[in-house]
C-alpha cells in the first residue's frame, strides 16, 4: 500500500511543481494588469507607478516567482490586489462554501446512483430499465444553467419554499435545517449530471459483474439474485466506481462554477472569475494552484482507495 | 426452507435515507429558509426594527473604497460615513451636515466651516477639525485615486486652531469647493491601516461596520449614538449577488428586501407588481455615451463623428434598453445645471437621413470597431442597437466585448482605436467637477485623444472661478457647451437615473447625489 | 458416415463454453440504424438541417432590428417573438444553430485530431509519453470552466475562445484515450504476428493499431461533440461565448434568462435545440458504446 | 430398481437469437452415480447443465422434463429454484480463477453459502467452512479461510469451488470440464478428489466434459452429445471397448495418445550428432527476467537454457503454466527481452542485428499463437492476412502475391473463396489455419508454435495437427513446438525439452522421454495425463492417490 502511494507521489509533485511555474509565467502572460485595474481610469501615472512598486510588480519576473515560492514555503499565500485582505482568508472562506456544496452534491450523487442502479439490476424490468435509462439521458443531456433555472423558477419564484440562492445565513453548523434548504436546490442542480454519469456507470458495471463467472457460481449455490447484487457484485464494482467517482469529483468541482453563478453561492468559482478579471495575480496564482492540487489529491486518493478497495492489489501476490 | 431472519437490508435503508433527506428537506415542514428569510420585520413594529437585506451587484475592494465604483461600496461609505455638507437630489444648494455653516471668502481662496460639537466617532473618539484635514488629505494622495483629487489637492491650507471649525485655503479658487465637501467621507485617522485592508470602516455615519466577508457580504448595525435621528432599522446587511437576474430571484423569494442591480426590464415588471415598489432617484445621475478614439484617422474627421451624433435613435434607446428610465442627451447636464441648455440639448436629433447625406460626403472607409465592457447587459444592448443604427446610415462597425480589467486598461492608455460605450457621471455637480475629475472629459489627457486649447482653457476657466452657478459661470459654461458639441469627442446618449426595486415593506428610502442610499429614515413594516 | 469432423465443426467457433455466436458481428456503425442510435440520428439530423437551411427557413436575417417590435411575444409573424433589441428570435435560433455546429462539427474533430496525432506519438515513444501525459494531466486538472475564464483573459471573449477552451479540453482527452487504446491494441496477437514477419512501427500503427483502436475514439467523438456543446453554452451564459450580434444557442438562452420573468418564450426554442442536439449526441455515443461492447 | 435421481427427458432448448440449440437430450443419474456428459463445441452439454441448475442464459427457453429425485425443476419460479440451487444441485465450474468472488475471503464465501439456505451462522459456519476446506483436503484450513482468492493457486481455487458446492451437501453435483483449465498433475488431484467426495458422501455427479482421458478416470457412465442430440449412452468400459456409433468413435480415434507401454521404446538417439550444419535455433544459456528490476522484484522466466534445434526438425517444449515453455518459444521469435545468454536463428543473432539484416532475419521467422481469433485482425479478410508478409517486403507483384495467398488456402486445405472472408466469419479451426498459413508465406525457416491446438477441439485438433505434420514434412522448415498436451507433441515432435520453473529438467528425442522417461519429473508428468482407457484407470487410480500425499 505505502509502496503503491510512494510509487505515485513522485510523478504527483512534478505535476504540482510545473504548474506552480506555468500559472506563475501564465499568469502574467494575460494582457490587461492589475496596476489599471486597481488604480481605476482616473489614476495619475505616478499613481499607477506607486501602486505597481508597493505590489512589488517593477522587479524581475524570475525575482518574483522565487519571492512567490518562499511565501508559499512558509505558506503564507500573500495579500490579495484588489479585493485586500489575505488570499489564504479569501481562499478558505470561499473553499468552504465549495467544499460543502460540492461534497453535498457528490453525496447526492452517490446516493442516486447507488439506489437507481442497485434498483435497477435487481429488478431487471424492462420498464424500470427504460424509465431509468431515459431519465438518466435527460440528466445527462440537459445543461446545468437550465436545470438550475428551472429549479429556482419552480421552487424559489412559482412555489417559494426555498431560497432561490445565496448561502445559510447563519453557516452550515448554527442552523442545519435551514442551511440543508439552501444547500438542496445548487447541490440538486449540480449532482444532476454527475448522478446521471455515476448511475450509467454503476448500473454497467453492475451488469457486467452480475455476467461474472463468480455470480453464477453465487447463483447456483442457491443465492438469491438480489442478495448477490447487495454483497458481491457492489463491492467488485466499488473499486472502479470509486475511480469514476474521483473523475466526478473534478467534474463537479468545475461545474460549481456555474453553479455558484447561477445560484449566487459565494465560494470559489466566482473567487476564481472575480481574481482573473481583476488580474488579481496573488489570488489567481494561489486559486489554480489549489484547482491542480486538488485534482492531483483527488487522484492520489482514489489510486489509494482503489487499491485498499481491491485486495488484490491490497495484498497481493499470488500464493502457492 | 427456513427462511433467514430478516436483516436490515442495505437496499432497503439506501432509498430511506435518499427519500428522507429529500423530504426533510424539501418540505420544510417546521423551519422554512424561505420563512426565515424574509421573516426580519414580522415581529417588530412598523416603524423601528429589523434588518434591511440589500442585494449588490459588486464587492467593495478596498483599495478603491473611495473610488464611486461598486455598489456595496456606495451603501457603505452612505450608511457608515457624514460628509461635512449635503446637496439636495435635484439642485446644487448645500445643506447642512456635520458642518453647520460656513463661509466662503470674497476672494475665493478660502472657505471657514463650522463644524457640530455633538459628533462621535463609531469607536467613541470625537470628532474635530483634524479629522477634516486629515480626510481631505487622504482624497488628495493620488494612491486612493479619487476622482476628486485634483480638487482635493489644490486645498492647500488647513487651519484647525478650533477643534469645531476649520478653514480651508486653497491656491487658486475652486468653483467645486462644495462638490469636494458634499463628497467627501469624514475617515478615522486612528484606524485608517484596517480601512485599507478592509477590516475596520470607522465612520460618524447611522450605521457602525461590522464584518466583510468578501465577496459575499457586509453587515452593518445602528449607531445607538448617532448625532442625527436615531435610524429605524437595527441593520443592514448587503449581500453580494453579482447576477442581475439571481437579485430579482432573490427579491422575489424574499431573500433581499432591496435590490440596486435589477436590469431596467426587470424594474419594469417589479413595478408592475404591487408587491414591489420602485424607486427612481432623479438627482443622482450617470450618462452612457458613445467615445470615439481621434487616434483612428477614420474618427479624425468630424463628419463622421456628427453623422454618428445624428444616427443614433436615442429615444428607442432609452425606451427599449432603459425602460423609459431616461432622457435621451446631446449635453451631460441634468436640468437643474447652471450648464443645462434645452436648445443645444437638441443639436443632433435623431435624422438618419442627415447622417446618410454626411457618411456620403465622405467616401469610403473601414469598420470601426466598437468596445464596450462584456457582460453587461444594458452595454451589450446599447452597443448592438449602435450598431444596427450607425449600419442604417452607411457605418461599418464591429461590436468587440472586451473584459472589464482590460477595458479599462484601454480607456486609460486611450488604445481603444475606434468607438466605445460606457457611462461617465459628475455631470450632475457643478459643471466644473465633470471637465477636472470625469476621465472622458479631462482636457489634460482622455482616451479620445481629444487635445483642444479652446476646451482646455474654458474647462480651467470654469474650475478656476470663485462661484460655479452665476451668470459668468454660465456663460463659461455655453462656451463648454459649444466646445462638446462641435467636437464631438463623446456622443452622448442618455442621461439614466438611479432606480432600485424593493419590497413593499421597505419605506422612505432615499439617495444622495453621490449615489449612496440613504437609509437614514428607512424602515421595515410588517 | 462420411463427412469428415472437419466439416462438422467448420460452422462454429472454438468457444468451449457453448456459448458463442455464429452471428457475424456487425460492425458498430449498424448500431446507427436502430433503436437508439437512429433517434439520435434523427435528432441530430433535424437540428442540422434546421441550421443548414436557416437562408431558406428564417423569415428574417439574424441580425434585423425590426422597428416597434420590441420583446414581442410569440405571434404569427414572430413564431418565437422578439427579443429585447427587436430581432426574430425564430431567425436568431435558426442561425443560432449554426454557430453550435462550427463548433461541435469543427472545434471538436480538430481537438480531437490533434490529440489522436499526439496520444499515438506519444504511445510509441517513451520520450513524447512523459512529457505528454504530465502536460496532459496539467490541462485535466484544470475544471473546464475555469479553463474557459482564464483563456478568455487571454484572447477575450468570443467565437474564437469557445474554439480554443475546446480544442484545450479535447485534445488530452483524445490523447489520453488514444495511448489506452493503442497501449491496448498494441498487446493484441495480430499487432505482435506482424511485428513477427517483420512489419516496422509505422506499417503496424497504420494497418492494425490506428484501426483497431478508432472505435473507442469515435464513441468519446459523440460524447465529446455533446460536450462541446455544453462548453458554448456555459461559455455564453458567462459572458464568454459568441460575439454579439452573432447568434449562439448558449447565447441565446443567455439572453433568454435575462428576460426570464417578462419573456418565458424566449428561450424555449432555443432550449428545446441544445438538448435535442446534445441528446441526439448522447444517444448516438450511447448506441455506439453498446455496440462495442456487444 | 429405485428411480434414478436426476431424470431428464426430451430437454430441448432454444434460443432468442440463432446459436447451436439443444434439440432433444435424456439423460439419468442414479444415486451415487458417475455420468458423463460428452461433446465438442456446439454439443449443448454445457446448456443441459444450466438448464438443470436453471441458469440458462437471458433469452433461452427450455422445454422437456428435469426431474431431481421426483421433483419437476423446469418451470420452477426465480425464488423456487433458488432454494433448490445449492442445497439439493451444486455445480463447479470450469475457470476457478473466475468462479470466485475476487474481493471477498474464502470464509466469507462459504459463510454466504451456508446463510443462503438458513443454515448455520457465526462460529459454528466457521467450524462448517474449516470443515468443508478439510472434505477437499486444502492444507491449513482455519487460516486459509480469511485468505482472498488471489492468494490461492488454480488447483486450490478449483477445491475451494468444490467445498462451495459441497457446502450445503446436495444430492447432485454438475461439474462443467472442471479440469480443463489445470495442470495435469492438478487435474488429476482433482479427478481423485471428485472420486473420493463421491465415494465418502454418495453424491450423484454430472461431469461435462471433452476430455476423453477424464471420462475414463471418472465416469460411470457415458452419454455422448453432438450438436444437441444424444448419439450414444453406455457404461463407460463398455463405451470405449465398443463405441456403436461413428461419431463416438471419430471422436474417440482423434484423441493423441502418449506412446504406451507395448508400443515398445523406439531407439532413437537423444541428442543426435551435430552434422556441421548450422542449427536452425539454438539457445545458449539464455535467461530471461519478468518483473522491473527498479521495483525490486525480479522473476526468473526461463533461467540459463540451452537447446538445438536442427533444421527441419520439430521441438517440443512442454511443461505446465509457469514452466517457462512460452517465453522460450516467443524468445525465438525476438519478442522478449534476453537478460542473459545468446539466441541464434540459423546461426545469427537476432539481437544483434539491425535494418535490413534483421528485416531478412525477420522473414525466415514465424510465429503462430494460440488464440487463432486474436490473431488475426478483425479488419482484416482472410487474404489480406494471409498477404501481409508480402506486403510488408513488398515481395512480388500484386497478382503474383494473390497467387501466392490461393496456393496457401489451399496448402491449408481450405477453400479459395474464403479469401474475402473476415476472422470472425470462421471456425477456431479455420483460423488456426489461415494464422497457419500466414506464417508459412514467405518461406520461413524456422516457425514457433505457441499451443497452436489448445483452443481446439478434440476432432479438429486432430486435423489441425496432421495438416501441421504433413507441411512440416512438404516444406522441411524447422519448428519449436509449445504445448502443455504431451500427447499433442508426442504426435509432431522429434525432439522434446520439458521445462520445469524455468529450467529444462530433460531433453531428448520425444519417443524415447515419453516412453522412458530419465527424470522424475517427466515420469510424474505422464502419469498424471488421464489416459482415455477405462481399464488403465483402475491400474493407475491408487498410484495417482499416493503421489497426491506426496505433493500435498
Amino acid at each position: 500500500m505505502t509502496h503503491y502511494l510512494l510509487r505515485r507521489l513522485p510523478s504527483a509533485l512534478v505535476v504540482l511543481a510545473v504548474a506552480s511555474f506555468g500559472i506563475f509565467a501564465m499568469v502574467r502572460m494575460v494582457p490587461g494588469d492589475p496596476v489599471s485595474t486597481l488604480a481605476g481610469p482616473d489614476a495619475t501615472p505616478e499613481a499607477r507607478a506607486a501602486i505597481r512598486a508597493d505590489l512589488g510588480l517593477d522587479q524581475p519576473l524570475l525575482t518574483q516567482y522565487v519571492h512567490w515560492l518562499g511565501q508559499l514555503a512558509h505558506l503564507d499565500l500573500g495579500t490579495s490586489y484588489r479585493i485586500g485582505g489575505q488570499v489564504k482568508d479569501l481562499v478558505a472562506d470561499g473553499a468552504v462554501n465549495t467544499i460543502v456544496l460540492t461534497l453535498t452534491a457528490l453525496l447526492l450523487a452517490s446516493l442516486a446512483a447507488l439506489v437507481c442502479s442497485v434498483l435497477a439490476v435487481v429488478l431487471d424490468n424492462r420498464w424500470v430499465n427504460a424509465a431509468l435509462s431515459f431519465g438518466n439521458t435527460l440528466a445527462i443531456a440537459l445543461p446545468t444553467f437550465v436545470t438550475g433555472l428551472v429549479l429556482i423558477l419552480l421552487f424559489a419564484v412559482v412555489l417559494p419554499v426555498l431560497p432561490a440562492g445565496g448561502t445559510p445565513p447563519d453557516g452550515f453548523i448554527a442552523r442545519p435545517d435551514i442551511a440543508a434548504q439552501y444547500l438542496l436546490l445548487p447541490a440538486v442542480c449540480l449532482a444532476l449530471g454527475a448522478g446521471a454519469a455515476l448511475t450509467r456507470f454503476l448500473t454497467e458495471a453492475l451488469r457486467t459483474e452480475m455476467r461474472q463467472p463468480y455470480v453464477t457460481t453465487a447463483r447456483a449455490l442457491g443465492i438469491s439474485r438480489r442478495r448477490i447484487v447487495l454483497t458481491q457484485a457492489l463491492r467488485n464494482a466499488l473499486p472502479s466506481a470509486v475511480t469514476v467517482l474521483g473523475i466526478q469529483f473534478g467534474t463537479l468541482l468545475g461545474g460549481a462554477v456555474l453553479v455558484e453563478a447561477i445560484f449566487t453561492w459565494p465560494g470559489l468559482g466566482g473567487l476564481i472569475e472575480e481574481a482573473i478579471s481583476g488580474r488579481d495575480y496573488p489570488l489567481v496564482q494561489v486559486l489554480l494552484l489549489l484547482s491542480v492540487t486538488v485534482f492531483v489529491v483527488i487522484q492520489l486518493l482514489t489510486d489509494v482507495v482503489h487499491a485498499w478497495l481491491d485486495p488484490r492489489i491490497r495484498i497481493g501476490g499470488t500464493g502457492s | 426452507m427456513p427462511r433467514p431472519p430478516a436483516r436490515p437490508s442495505l437496499l432497503r435503508a439506501l432509498v430511506l435515507a435518499l427519500v428522507s433527506l429529500l423530504v426533510v428537506s424539501s418540505l420544510a415542514a417546521c423551519s422554512s429558509a424561505v420563512k426565515e428569510a424574509s421573516s426580519g420585520s414580522e415581529d417588530s413594529g412598523p416603524t423601528d426594527g429589523g434588518t434591511l437585506r440589500i442585494g449588490s451587484t459588486n464587492d467593495i475592494v478596498p483599495a478603491s473604497i473611495f473610488t464611486n465604483s461598486s455598489d456595496a461600496a456606495n451603501t457603505l461609505i452612505g450608511a457608515v460615513y457624514d460628509s461635512l455638507i449635503d446637496y439636495p437630489q435635484d439642485s446644487l444648494d448645500p445643506q447642512p451636515r456635520l458642518a453647520t455653516s460656513w463661509e466662503v471668502a470674497k476672494d475665493g481662496l478660502s472657505i471657514t466651516l463650522q463644524l457640530r460639537d455633538d459628533v462621535t466617532f463609531h469607536s467613541g473618539r470625537e470628532f474635530t477639525s483634524k479629522d477634516v484635514e486629515f480626510s481631505i488629505k487622504t482624497w488628495a494622495d493620488p494612491t486612493w485615486t479619487v476622482q476628486l483629487q485634483r480638487t482635493a489637492a489644490a486645498v492647500t491650507g488647513f487651519d484647525t486652531s478650533d477643534p469645531h471649525a476649520i478653514t480651508l485655503s486653497f491656491d487658486h479658487p475652486l468653483s467645486n469647493i462644495f462638490d469636494l465637501l458634499d463628497m467627501l467621507p469624514i475617515i478615522d485617522s486612528e484606524s485608517f491601516d484596517q480601512l485599507k485592508e478592509g477590516k475596520a470602516y470607522v465612520g460618524t455615519g447611522p450605521f457602525v461596520f461590522t464584518s466583510w466577508t468578501p465577496s459575499s457580504k457586509l453587515e452593518f448595525t445602528r449607531n445607538d449614538d448617532y448625532w442625527g435621528d436615531e435610524p429605524h432599522l437595527d441593520g443592514i446587511e448587503v449581500d453580494i449577488v453579482s447576477d442581475p437576474q439571481a437579485q430579482v430571484s432573490q427579491l422575489r423569494s424574499g431573500q433581499l428586501d432591496l435590490i440596486t442591480g435589477a436590469s431596467n426590464r426587470d424594474l419594469e415588471t417589479l413595478g408592475k407588481d404591487d408587491s414591489y415598489t420602485v424607486t427612481p432617484f432623479d438627482g443622482s445621475v450617470q450618462q452612457i455615451y458613445v467615445g470615439a478614439d481621434l487616434a483612428n484617422p477614420d474618427l479624425q474627421d468630424v463628419k463622421l463623428r456628427q453623422a454618428i451624433a445624428y444616427a443614433l435613435d436615442r429615444q428607442r434607446i432609452v425606451d427599449d434598453v432603459f425602460r423609459g428610465q431616461g432622457t435621451p442627451i446631446n449635453l451631460p447636464w441634468p436640468d437643474y445645471s447652471p450648464a443645462y441648455d434645452a436648445k443645444a440639448n437638441e443639436t443632433y436629433a435623431y435624422d438618419p437621413d442627415k447622417a446618410k447625406e454626411l457618411v456620403s460626403q465622405l467616401g469610403s472607409h473601414p469598420t470601426i470597431p466598437l468596445a464596450y465592457s462584456a457582460g453587461n447587459a444594458n452595454y451589450e444592448a446599447v452597443a448592438q442597437i449602435v450598431q444596427s443604427d450607425l449600419e442604417a446610415v452607411g457605418i461599418k462597425t464591429e461590436l468587440q466585448p472586451v473584459e472589464n480589467s482590460q477595458f479599462i486598461k484601454q480607456l486609460i492608455g486611450g488604445t481603444f482605436g475606434g468607438l466605445w460605450i460606457l457611462q461617465h457621471g459628475y455631470a450632475h455637480y457643478t459643471p466644473s467637477t465633470l471637465a477636472v475629475s470625469a476621465y472622458p472629459f479631462n482636457a489634460d489627457k482622455n482616451a479620445s485623444h481629444f487635445v483642444d486649447k479652446q476646451y482646455k482653457e474654458d474647462a480651467d476657466a470654469a474650475w478656476e472661478r470663485v462661484d460655479g452657478s452665476d451668470s459668468g459661470a454660465v456663460e463659461i459654461y455655453q462656451r463648454l457647451n459649444k466646445d462638446l458639441l462641435d467636437n464631438l469627442f463623446l456622443i452622448e446618449i442618455a442621461l439614466l437615473h438611479f432606480t432600485v426595486a424593493s419590497s413593499d415593506q421597505v419605506h422612505d428610502l432615499g439617495m444622495s447625489k453621490r449615489g449612496e442610499l440613504d437609509l437614514d429614515a428607512a424602515y421595515l413594516s410588517k | 458416415m462420411s463427412e469428415s469432423l472437419l466439416d462438422v465443426a467448420a460452422p462454429e467457433a472454438s468457444d468451449p463454453d457453448d456459448q458463442f455466436d455464429t452471428r457475424r458481428r456487425p460492425g458498430i456503425w449498424t448500431a446507427l440504424g436502430r433503436g437508439k442510435g437512429l433517434a439520435g440520428l434523427i435528432l441530430i439530423g433535424v437540428v442540422v438541417a434546421l441550421g443548414l437551411l436557416a437562408p431558406l427557413l428564417a423569415p428574417h436575417s439574424p441580425t434585423e432590428q425590426i422597428p416597434g417590435a420590441n420583446l414581442v411575444g410569440p405571434s404569427g409573424a414572430h413564431w418565437f417573438g422578439t427579443d429585447e433589441v427587436n430581432r426574430d428570435i425564430l431567425s436568431r435560433t435558426l442561425y443560432g444553430i449554426r454557430t453550435d455546429l462550427l463548433v461541435v462539427f469543427l472545434a471538436v474533430p480538430i481537438g480531437a485530431a490533434i490529440g489522436i496525432l499526439v496520444g499515438l506519438v506519444s504511445s510509441w515513444w517513451s520520450f513524447t509519453d512523459v512529457i505528454a501525459q504530465r502536460v496532459f494531466d496539467l490541462v485535466l486538472a484544470f475544471p473546464t470552466l475555469i479553463l474557459a475564464i482564464a483563456l478568455t483573459a487571454f484572447v477575450g471573449p468570443g467565437l474564437r475562445t469557445v474554439f480554443f477552451v475546446i480544442v484545450a479540453v479535447e485534445l488530452p482527452v483524445f490523447g489520453r484515450l488514444t495511448r489506452t487504446s493503442v497501449r491496448t491494441v498494441r498487446e493484441m496477437p495480430y499487432v505482435e504476428a506482424a511485428h513477427v514477419i517483420g512489419a516496422g512501427s509505422l506499417w503496424q500503427l497504420r494497418r492494425h493499431v490506428l484501426p483497431n483502436s478508432l472505435e473507442p475514439l469515435l464513441v468519446q467523438l459523440a460524447v465529446s461533440m455533446s460536450v462541446a456543446v455544453f462548453i458554448e453554452g456555459a461559455m455564453s451564459f458567462l459572458g464568454l461565448g459568441v460575439r454579439p450580434p452573432q447568434p449562439s444557442l448558449g447565447s441565446l438562452i443567455r439572453d433568454g434568462v435575462r428576460n426570464m420573468y417578462d419573456a418565458p418564450y424566449f428561450a424555449v426554442g432555443p432550449l428545446a435545440l441544445v438538448v435535442a442536439l446534445v441528446l441526439g449526441l448522447l444517444l448516438v455515443s450511447q448506441a455506439l458504446a453498446e455496440a462495442r461492447r456487444r | 430398481m429405485s428411480t434414478p435421481l436426476l431424470e431428464v427427458t426430451d430437454l430441448a432448448i432454444s434460443f432468442s437469437h440463432p446459436r447451436p440449440a439443444v434439440r432433444s437430450v435424456s439423460v439419468t443419474v442414479d444415486r451415487g452415480e458417475v455420468v458423463a456428459l460428452v461433446g465438442e463445441s456446439g454439443s449443448g452439454k454445457s446448456m443441459t447443465a444450466r438448464a438443470i441448475i436453471g441458469l440458462l442464459p437471458d433469452g433461452a427457453r427450455a422445454t422437456g422434463s428435469v426431474r431431481l429425485g421426483g421433483d419437476e425443476l423446469l418451470g420452477l419460479g426465480e425464488k423456487a429454484y433458488t432454494a433448490v440451487r445449492g442445497r439439493r444441485v451444486a455445480m463447479v465450474f470450469q475457470e476457478p480463477q473466475t468462479a470466485l468472488n475476487p474481493v471477498r475471503t474464502i470464509g466469507w464465501q462459504i459463510a454466504e453459502a451456508l446463510r443462503a439456505h438458513g443454515g448455520v451462522r457465526g462460529k459454528a459456519a466457521r467450524a462448517r467452512a474449516v470443515e468443508l476446506l478439510t472434505e477437499v483436503e486444502i492444507p491449513d484450513p482455519e487460516e486459509r479461510l480469511g485468505w482472498y482468492p488471489h492468494q490461492l493457486s488454480g488447483g486450490q481455487k478449483q477445491r475451494v469451488v468444490l467445498a462451495l458446492a459441497l457446502a450445503n451437501e446436495p444430492e447432485l453435483l454438475l461439474a462443467d470440464e472442471p479440469t480443463t483449465a489445470l495442470d495435469v498433475t492438478v487435474q488429476a488431484e482433482i479427478l481423485a478428489l471428485l472420486r473420493r467426495i463421491r465415494d465418502r458422501t454418495g453424491t450423484s455427479i454430472l461431469i461435462i466434459t471433452h476430455n476423453m482421458g477424464v471420462v475414463a478416470h471418472l465416469a460411470d457412465r457415458v452419454v455422448v452429445l453432438r450438436q444437441g442430440d444424444v448419439v450414444e449412452a453406455a457404461g463407460t468400459r463398455e463405451l470405449f471397448a465398443h463405441p456403436q456409433h461413428a461419431y463416438t468413435r471419430q471422436l474417440l480415434a482423434a484423441v493423441p495418445r502418449l506412446p504406451e507401454a507395448d508400443d515398445g521404446v523406439r531407439v532413437l538417439a537423444d541428442a543426435p550428432a551435430p552434422t556441421g550444419e548450422v542449427a536452425a535455433l539454438e539457445y545458449d544459456d539464455v535467461s530471461v527476467h519478468y518483473g522491473s528490476r527498479m521495483r525490486g522484484r525480479v522473476l526468473p522466466a526461463v533461467d540459463g537454457v540451452t537447446l538445438r534445434l536442427e533444421r527441419g526438425q520439430v521441438l517440443g517444449l512442454v511443461g505446465e503454466s509457469g514452466s517457462g515453455k512460452t517465453t522460450l518459444g516467443r524468445l525465438a521469435a525476438g519478442l522478449v527481452p534476453l537478460a542473459g545468454g545468446r539466441v541464434r536463428v540459423g546461426g545469427e543473432d537476432l539481437a544483434g542485428l539491425r535494418g535490413r539484416r534483421r528485416a531478412d532475419l525477420r522473414r525466415r521467422l514465424a510465429f503462430v499463437h494460440q488464440d487463432p481469433e486474436a490473431s488475426l485482425d478483425p479488419r482484416f479478410s482472410i487474404g489480406e492476412a494471409i498477404r501481409e508478409p508480402l506486403d510488408v517486403h513488398g515481395v512480388g507483384s500484386r497478382a503474383a502475391r494473390d497467387q501466392r495467398v490461393a496456393e496457401l488456402l489451399d496448402a491449408v486445405r481450405l477453400p479459395a473463396s474464403f479469401t474475402k472472408r473476415r476472422p470472425r466469419e470462421l471456425s477456431g479451426g479455420q483460423r488456426q489455419r489461415v494464422a497457419l498459413a500466414r506464417a508459412l508465406t514467405l518461406d520461413p525457416q524456422l516457425l514457433v508454435a505457441d499451443e497452436p491446438t489448445s483452443a481446439l477441439d478434440v476432432s479438429v485438433q486432430a486435423e489441425v495437427l496432421e495438416l501441421f505434420a504433413d507441411l512440416q514434412q512438404r516444406l522441411g522448415f524447422a519448428c519449436v513446438f509449445i504445448s502443455h498436451d504431451l500427447a499433442v507433441v508426442n504426435t509432431v515432435a522429434d525432439h522434446v525439452a520439458v521445462l520445469r520453473a524455468g529450467k529444462v529438467v530433460e531433453h531428448g528425442a520425444a519417443a524415447r522421454v515419453f516412453g522412458d522417461p530419465a527424470h522424475e519429473y517427466t515420469r510424474r508428468l505422464l502419469d498424471a495425463v488421464p489416459v482415455p482407457d477405462p481399464t488403465v484407470r483402475d491400474a493407475t487410480g491408487p498410484a495417482l492417490h499416493e503421489q497426491r500425499e506426496q505433493i500435498a
